[in-house]
C-alpha cells in the first residue's frame, strides 16, 4: 500500500501520520487522528459537516484528499476551545439553544469561526451567505443565526 | 353495561348496527359477548386470539394500553380503531 | 387514567437551563454513531440493488471473498429464515418480523432500488465497498411500479403474494392489489352532503420525501465469544434495535446489549433496524467487530422515506360557514412492505374540525420504493395539505375571514372524533383567537406578487411505554438514567421534571440514557412522547425517591411517616415544622438510616394531549419563474406548559423548516425504471439558512390534564401545516391553486401559465 | 474508492513530463471539489492524481495593460477578493459567488470549472461573454482557444490527454462595457443551475444605445453555449424591452436543453428567455455604471 508520510500542525500541535491517497482529510481526521468532532454528514461538499479551516480558509474535508494537507496549518472543532475555556461561539450555540441533536453543530461552528475571524461584524444576511453551505435539519437556523450574532458581540466586547 | 362501538366497515355483519350493549368486565370479554351476537363479527377483530394487525383500542376516550385485558366499567365506551403509530 | 391536579406555580418547569450535554456536543467529543472505534474494528459495506424490482437467481461472493483485506462475506443465507412473526408494539401497531428482516438483507426479490443483498466487511471500508461490487449478483428483472394508483390497479404488478388486504375491509369488499385498506366513519355522509350548499371535490398528489437527518445509519457490532451480541448504534429507540435483531437473528433478546450512542437527527426515521444485523453476522463470522456506516446515498436509497400519497377529497358547507359533511380518501405509499402512515395521515385528515357526518378512508399501498418510515407526524403533512387548501378555497368562495371560518368550525373539547370517542382538553380556538389578535396577521402584506396564506393543524401524539431511574446520592445530588435516546435537548427537559418534583435544582440531576441491560424498557423517542409519557415516568419516580425520603425522616424523628410534610425540597415534621430537613441534609443520612435510595418508574401514560397549531405564512413569488420566497413565517401552537421554552421554540421552528422543504423543493426523482436519481443533498434539495426566515413561534398553555404539569407532546405538529399554509399564500398572491407537492418553480409556473392563458 | 498515486509538482515542466508520462490514467487536481466527488462515486477512476496547486503558472493572478491573466487553479475566493477582478469584472464575481457554499468557494477553480465541462457550468457564459482565451499547454507547445470553443460536450473538452489548461488570458473591458451572470435555482443557494446566462453590453456615450453584445447560456445544451446571432441584433440597437425581448427569443431558439430531474425542456427554454433578458439588464446598467 502506498501509504505516505503527512506532517501537518493541527489546532497548534506537531502532527505526523501516514494515509493513503485516496483517504480524504476527513477520513484521516477521524480515523486516524481519532479528531471525531469533524462529522461526515454527505461526504460530497453539500452540507458542511466536516468543516475545518486548512491554512486560513475554511474548507470541506471530504473533498480534499489527506496528502493534500501535508505541510499544512489545520483547526478542527476540537481547535477552538482553549483547554476547556469554550470559544465565545461554543459557549452561544450552547447558551441560546443554537443546536438540538448537535450533530451539524461542529461544522457550524468551525465556519462561523472562520467568518468572525474575517468579519468580526457581521450581518444577518452576511452571516446567512457565509452559513449556505452548512445544513441543518433540526433547529430551522433562526437560533444558530442569533447565536453567531450573539458571539460576536462577545468577541467585539472583548477586544475593546 | 359496557357499550361496544362496531367499526364501520364491519357493520354489514352487524346489519348496520353501530353500537353494542355488551356485559363484559374487560375488552376480551365485550368481544366474546360480541361473537354471540355476530359470529362473523370476532375474526375481523382478533386473530391467533390477538388483536389484528393494524387495530388499536380505545376506552372512554383514550387509546390503552393493555388492549384485550383492559378492564370496564359498567359505562365504559369501547372503540376499535386504526393503530396510529408515530414518528 | 388519572388527571393530574397541576400546580399553578412551577419553580423549574418553564425556565431555560443549560443542557448537560451540550458542552461534549460544541467540543466535538460527544460521541455520535460513528464516533466509536474498537480496537481491530473491521468495516462493512452492503452490496445493494441497482434494481426496483427483480428476483434473485443466484449471488456468487467468491471473487468478493478472495479480495485481499476481506474476512467476511454474508447474504440473505447466513440469515434465520423465519417464519412470520408479528410483533405487538401496543398502539403503535403491529410489525411483521418476516418483513423487517427482509427489508434488511433481501432473500427471493429485491423490491427497491438500494435494496440490500449482500454485505462484506474487510480491513477498511475502501477494501469492502472494493470486494462488494466483485460480488456478481443474476437478477430477473420484474416490472416495478412506483405510483400508489398504478399499483392498485387491477393489472399492477404484484410484489408480495402473501399479501394481506388489511384489518378494515368489509367482509364483501374486494380487495385492491398491493393495498390495505381502513375505514372510518361518522354520522351519515349522504344526508351531510345533501344538507350543503356548497360542495367541492379535489385531488391532490404529494411525492416521497425523506426526514433528511444530517447523520447517517451507523451501527458497530461485537459478537462476543460466549454469543452475547453487543451493539453500539446511533437510533431512537435502543430496546426497539434489540428486540427486532433478536427476532431477526432469533437469538434471546437478553443475549444482546444495545448501547445507544448519540443521535445526529431521526425525525422518526431511526427507529428500526438495517444493518444492524448485518453487522452483528458479519461479526459472528469474522471474530471481530464490526462497523457499517450508510453512506448518504445509500440513506437516501435505502431508509427513511415518507410516503408520496394521492388524496381525494369532498367537502361539504353550508352558506353560513358550517362544514356539514366530509369525504377523504388517501393513499399513501408503504414502500417495499406494507405498514405506511396511512392511519395517522387520514385520522387527521379532518381532526381538528367538528364536522357531523365524515367518511375517511385510507390505502396503505405497495410499491417498488424502500419501506416507508414515520417522518413527524407521519401523514399527516398530505393530507393536511389537501384539506386546508380546499378550507381555503371555501372561505373565499363564502367570502368568510380565514380565521373566522376556521374558529366557527373548530374541534373542541368533548365533540366527537372521527375515532368515535369524544376530544380531551384542546386548545384550538384559543390558537386561532391568538392568530386573530396577532400582528402579522393584521400587517400589511407590502408589494405585488406577495400573499398571505394560513393553515391549521392537528396531530394526536402517544403515550407508550417509558422507564426512568433516579437514585439519590449522599451529597444531594441525583442520577437520572432513562431509555429514551436525546434527540433534541430531553436529558435537561427530564432532569428539569424530577428537580420540579423533588423540589431541587435541575444542576442537581445529572441525567443520562441508558443501554439495553442498564435501564428498563422504553420505546422510542418518537411521537412527541419523550419530555410527556418519560417525564410522567420521571415524576412517578422522584414520587417514589420522596416517598422513601419521607420514611427517613420519620424514623429519625420518630414519627409516623404520615406526619412528614413534604415542601418544596424540603422535609418538615408537620406537628413541629421546626424539625426540617433540605434534600441536600436528608440525602447525607440515607446510608446511615437504612442504606441508599433509589427508585425505577415505568410508565406507559394513555392521557396523551392531542397537539394544535396554526401557521400563518407571507410570501413573493417571481411570476417570471415561479420562484418563491418565503418573506414572514410566524407559528402558533399549544403546548401544554412548555418545560424548556427555548426548545419547544426550537421544535416549533425545525419542524416548520421541514414543512416548508417538503412544500417547495423536496422529492424523490425516480426514473422509469425504478432507479432514484437525487441521491445526494446537492439534489435532494433541503433548505438551507437562505432559504428561511426567522420563524416566530408563539407558544400557548391549556395544560393537559394527562400529565402532572400539564405537558402535551410538541415535537411532531409543526411539520403538519406548513405547504397548505404556503399553497393558499400562493393563491393569495398570484391566484393559482396547487394541488400537488412539491410546489417546485417548474410547477407554479405551469399553473401561472394555465391561470394567464 | 480505488487507490492511486498521489504527485505533486511545482512546475508546469515537471507537471507536463508527469502528464506525458501518465497521460491516460493521469487525472489533473486543482481545487477537487468535482474530481473527489467523482472518484468517489467511481465516475472517474485514475491511477495517478497529479495536483495542480503548486504550479505557479497555474496560480497566477496578474493584471498588464490590456489583459487579466488568471491561472486555472486560482480559487474563486481568490478571484471574488481581488479588488482588481471586482472592479473590472463584476460578472465572475457574480458566478464565482453562487458555486456551492463559502467551503466550496475556497477551494474550486475557474479552471476545473471549465475542464469538467458540466453543460450547467455556472462560470463558464461569464467567461464566454467576457471573451476569456483558454491558454493550454501540451508536449509540442502551447495554443489559444476560445472559451466557447473549449467544451465539447458534457464532460468533454478539446484538451488532448497530455494537454493542460493553464490560464485564462481576459480582456480588460473598456469603461463603456457591463456585463452580468444570472442563474435560476429552485433554492437560493447551492443548487446546479437549471439555466443560466451571462451577457457583456458595450453601450455608447448616450447610454441609451448597444453598440456590441455577446450572450452565453448554460444548462441548455450538451455545452454552455455562446449565442453569437445575438451580436448582430444588438449592435447599434436602442435599449429597450422589445430589442431585448428580441434578443431572449434568439438565445430562446438556440438553447435545445433536455428533460431531467432538475427541469424540463419547456422550463428550461422559458428561462433562458427570462434570464437573457434580465442579464442584459444587468449588464446595462452596469455600463451605464448605475450597478458596478
Amino acid at each position: 500500500m502506498n501509504r505516505q508520510q503527512i506532517t501537518a500542525t493541527i489546532n497548534g500541535e506537531h502532527r505526523e501520520f501516514l494515509c493513503e491517497p485516496r483517504q480524504s482529510l476527513l477520513e484521516v481526521l477521524r480515523d486516524e487522528l481519532f479528531l471525531t468532532g469533524t462529522k461526515e454528514g454527505c461526504n460530497d461538499g453539500n452540507c458542511g459537516s466536516c468543516n475545518v479551516i486548512l491554512d486560513g480558509t475554511l474548507v470541506n474535508s471530504c473533498c480534499i484528499f489527506g496528502v493534500e494537507a501535508n505541510g499544512s496549518h489545520l483547526t478542527t472543532v476540537e481547535g477552538l476551545s482553549k483547554g476547556n475555556e469554550l470559544h465565545p461561539l461554543q459557549q452561544t450555540f450552547l447558551e441560546g439553544t443554537g443546536m438540538q441533536c448537535g450533530f451539524c453543530t461542529p461544522g457550524f461552528l468551525v465556519a462561523a469561526s472562520a467568518l468572525l475571524d474575517e468579519n468580526p461584524e457581521p450581518t444577518e444576511e452576511e452571516i446567512r451567505h457565509w452559513l449556505v453551505g452548512n445544513l441543518c435539519r433540526c433547529t430551522g437556523y433562526d437560533k444558530i443565526v442569533k447565536s453567531v450574532q450573539d458571539a460576536a458581540l462577545i468577541l467585539r466586547e472583548r477586544a475593546l | 353495561m359496557p357499550i361496544a362501538w362496531i367499526p364501520h366497515p364491519m357493520r354489514e355483519v352487524t346489519g348496520g348496527t353501530e353500537k353494542v350493549t355488551v356485559e363484559a368486565a374487560n375488552v376480551r370479554e365485550a368481544i366474546r359477548a360480541l361473537e354471540e351476537l355476530y359470529p362473523s363479527l370476532v375474526g375481523l377483530l382478533i386473530q391467533n386470539d390477538q388483536l389484528r394487525k393494524g387495530i388499536a383500542i380505545a376506552v372512554d376516550g383514550r387509546i390503552v394500553r393493555r388492549g384485550l385485558y383492559e378492564p370496564l366499567r359498567s359505562d365504559s365506551e369501547i372503540h376499535f380503531i386504526p393503530a396510529l403509530g408515530a414518528g | 387514567m388519572n388527571d393530574y391536579v397541576i400546580p399553578e406555580k412551577l419553580r423549574v418547569v418553564g425556565t431555560t437551563p443549560i443542557r448537560p450535554d451540550g458542552h461534549d456536543k460544541v467540543t466535538g467529543r460527544a460521541k455520535f454513531g460513528d464516533d466509536f472505534h474498537l480496537p481491530g474494528m473491521l468495516h462493512g459495506k452492503v452490496l445493494r440493488s441497482p434494481h426496483a424490482h427483480a428476483r434473485i437467481k443466484s449471488i456468487d461472493t467468491s471473487h468478493a471473498s478472495a479480495f485481499p483485506g476481506v474476512h467476511a462475506v454474508v447474504t440473505a443465507t447466513d440469515f434465520p429464515r423465519i417464519t412470520s412473526n408479528v410483533i405487538d408494539a401496543g398502539e403503535a401497531g403491529q410489525i411483521d418480523m418476516q418483513d423487517v428482516a427482509d427489508n434488511c438483507i433481501a432473500r427471493e426479490k429485491v423490491f427497491y432500488d438500494g435494496h440490500a443483498v449482500a454485505a462484506v466487511a474487510a480491513d477498511s471500508a475502501h477494501i469492502a465497498e472494493e470486494a462488494a461490487h466483485l460480488i456478481q449478483v443474476n437478477y430477473e428483472l420484474l416490472e416495478p411500479v412506483m405510483d400508489v394508483r398504478a399499483a392498485m390497479a387491477d393489472d399492477a404488478p404484484v410484489l408480495h403474494d402473501d399479501f394481506l388486504p388489511g384489518a378494515f375491509l368489509a367482509p364483501t369488499e374486494k380487495a385492491l392489489p398491493n393495498a390495505s385498506k381502513l375505514e372510518l366513519a361518522m354520522g351519515d355522509i349522504t344526508n351531510g352532503f345533501d344538507e350543503a350548499d356548497i360542495v367541492i371535490e379535489r385531488e391532490f398528489t404529494t411525492e416521497t420525501v425523506h426526514q433528511g437527518y444530517i447523520e447517517t445509519h451507523i451501527v458497530t457490532a461485537q459478537w462476543g465469544a460466549n454469543g452475547m451480541v453487543t451493539v453500539w448504534t446511533t437510533t431512537q429507540g435502543q430496546f426497539a434495535i434489540r428486540d427486532q435483531l433478536a427476532l431477526v437473528l432469533e437469538i434471546p433478546m437478553s443475549a444482546i446489549t444495545v448501547i445507544p450512542l448519540e443521535i445526529g437527527g431521526g425525525f422518526g426515521g431511526k427507529d428500526s433496524i438495517y444493518i444492524d444485523p448485518l453487522a452483528v453476522v458479519l461479526s459472528k463470522q469474522s471474530g471481530r467487530p464490526v462497523k457499517m456506516v450508510m453512506n448518504r446515498a445509500e440513506t437516501l436509497r435505502a431508509t427513511g422515506p415518507s410516503s408520496g400519497t394521492y388524496i381525494k377529497a369532498r367537502l361539504g358547507v353550508k352558506t353560513d360557514g358550517t362544514l356539514v359533511a366530509a369525504e377523504f380518501h388517501g393513499a399513501y405509499e408503504a414502500g417495499a412492505y406494507s405498514g405506511g402512515p396511512v392511519a395517522p395521515g387520514v385520522s387527521t385528515a379532518l381532526t381538528r374540525y367538528n364536522i357531523p357526518n365524515v367518511k375517511v378512508e385510507g390505502y396503505d399501498v405497495l410499491v417498488n420504493k424502500p419501506k416507508v418510515k414515520p417522518y413527524r407526524a407521519p401523514g399527516a403533512t398530505p393530507s393536511n395539505f389537501a384539506v386546508e387548501t380546499m378550507i381555503d378555497e371555501l372561505c373565499r368562495e363564502l367570502k368568510l375571514d380565514p380565521v373566522e371560518f376556521r374558529l366557527h368550525n373548530a374541534l373542541k373539547t368533548g365533540d366527537q372524533l372521527v375515532l368515535g370517542f369524544p376530544c380531551p382538553e384542546i386548545g384550538g380556538v384559543e390558537i386561532l383567537k391568538a392568530v386573530r389578535n396577532h400582528a402579522h396577521y393584521q400587517s400589511d402584506i407590502g408589494g405585488p406578487n406577495r400573499g398571505r396564506g394560513l393553515a391549521y393543524g392537528f396531530w394526536f401524539g402517544a403515550g407508550l411505554p417509558s422507564s426512568a431511574d433516579l437514585m439519590v446520592n449522599s451529597d444531594g445530588t441525583v442520577q437520572l438514567c432513562s431509555g429514551s435516546p436525546d434527540m433534541s435537548g430531553t436529558r435537561i427537559t427530564l432532569a428539569m421534571q424530577a428537580a420540579e418534583a423533588l423540589g431541587i435544582d435541575p444542576s442537581d440531576v445529572f441525567p443520562s440514557v441508558g443501554d439495553t441491560a442498564s435501564v428498563g424498557y422504553s420505546f422510542q423517542t418518537v411521537a412527541s412522547r419523550t419530555t410527556f409519557a418519560t417525564g410522567i415516568a420521571v415524576y412517578q419516580a422522584a414520587q417514589d425517591i420522596l416517598a422513601q425520603m419521607a420514611e427517613r425522616a420519620a424514623l429519625i424523628w420518630q414519627i409516623a411517616t404520615d406526619d412528614i410534610l413534604i415542601d418544596c425540597g424540603h422535609f418538615l415534621n408537620k406537628a413541629n415544622t421546626q424539625q426540617c430537613f433540605s434534600f441536600k441534609e436528608l440525602a447525607g443520612k440515607l446510608d446511615s438510616t437504612g442504606g441508599p435510595i433509589a427508585a425505577r418508574a415505568l410508565a406507559s401514560p394513555e392521557g396523551v394531549g392531542f397537539q394544535i397549531t396554526a401557521h400563518l405564512v407571507d410570501l413573493a413569488v417571481d411570476t417570471e419563474t415561479g420562484k418563491v420566497d418565503i418573506l414572514r413565517y410566524t407559528a402558533f401552537q399549544d403546548a401544554g406548559k412548555a418545560v424548556h421554552p427555548d426548545f419547544v421554540e426550537g421544535q416549533i421552528q425545525g419542524g416548520t423548516v421541514q414543512g416548508i422543504g417538503w412544500a417547495l423543493n423536496e422529492e424523490y426523482f425516480y426514473d422509469g425504471a425504478g432507479q432514484l436519481k437525487n441521491t445526494s443533498l446537492l439534489d435532494y434539495r433541503m433548505p438551507t439558512i437562505l432559504d428561511i426566515p426567522d420563524i416566530e413561534a408563539v407558544i400557548l398553555e391549556i395544560p393537559n390534564p394527562g400529565h402532572p404539569y400539564g405537558v402535551r407532546g410538541v415535537g411532531e405538529v409543526p411539520i403538519v401545516p406548513p405547504a397548505a399554509a404556503i399553497a393558499n399564500a400562493l393563491y393569495d398572491a398570484a391566484g393559482i391553486r396547487m394541488d400537488t407537492l412539491p410546489m417546485t418553480p417548474a410547477k407554479i409556473l405551469d399553473k401561472l401559465n394555465s391561470v394567464t392563458n | 474508492m480505488r487507490n492511486f498515486d498521489y504527485k505533486l509538482p511545482t512546475s508546469l515542466n515537471e507537471l507536463t513530463d508527469m502528464l506525458s508520462h501518465d497521460a491516460h490514467t493521469a487525472r489533473l487536481l486543482a481545487g477537487g471539489t468535482d474530481l473527489v466527488v467523482a472518484m468517489r462515486g467511481a465516475r472517474i477512476t485514475p491511477e495517478v492524481v497529479i495536483d495542480t496547486k503548486r504550479v505557479e503558472e497555474m496560480n497566477e493572478l496578474s493584471f498588464n495593460d490590456h489583459t487579466m491573466i488568471l491561472g486555472a487553479s486560482v480559487t474563486c475566493r481568490t478571484v471574488c477578493r481581488n479588488p482588481q477582478v471586482v472592479k473590472n469584472f463584476p460578472a465572475l464575481i457574480d458566478c464565482a459567488t453562487l458555486i456551492g457554499g463559502t467551503q466550496i468557494q475556497n477551494r474550486a477553480t475557474l479552471g476545473g470549472n471549465l475542464c469538467n465541462a458540466a453543460p450547467s457550468a455556472d462560470t463558464i457564459p461569464a467567461l464566454i461573454v467576457l471573451k476569456a482565451q483558454a491558454n493550454i499547454c501540451g508536449p509540442h507547445g502551447s495554443r489559444h482557444v476560445p472559451v466557447e470553443e473549449f467544451c465539447t460536450g458534457p464532460g468533454q473538452t478539446i484538451l488532448e490527454p497530455n494537454e493542460i489548461l493553464v490560464s485564462f488570458s481576459i480582456p480588460l473591458p473598456p469603461e463603456n462595457e457591463g456585463a452580468f451572470f444570472i442563474r435560476f435555482i429552485p433554492r437560493n443557494d447551492m443548487d446546479i443551475a437549471i439555466a443560466n446566462a451571462a451577457a457583456s453590453i458595450v453601450i455608447d456615450s448616450s447610454g441609451e444605445t448597444m453598440i456590441q453584445g455577446r450572450v452565453a447560456i448554460g444548462a441548455v445544451a450538451p455545452t454552455p453555449l455562446y449565442v453569437s446571432d445575438v451580436e448582430a441584433v444588438l449592435s447599434g440597437r436602442a435599449i429597450t424591452d422589445e430589442v431585448i425581448a428580441q434578443v431572449a427569443d434568439i438565445a430562446r431558439q438556440a438553447a435545445k436543453p433536455i428533460t431531467d430531474m432538475r427541469g424540463t425542456v419547456d422550463q428550461r427554454k422559458h428561462l433562458t428567455h427570462v434570464l437573457v433578458r434580465r442579464a442584459i439588464n444587468g449588464a446595462v446598467n452596469r455600463a451605464r455604471g448605475s450597478d458596478r
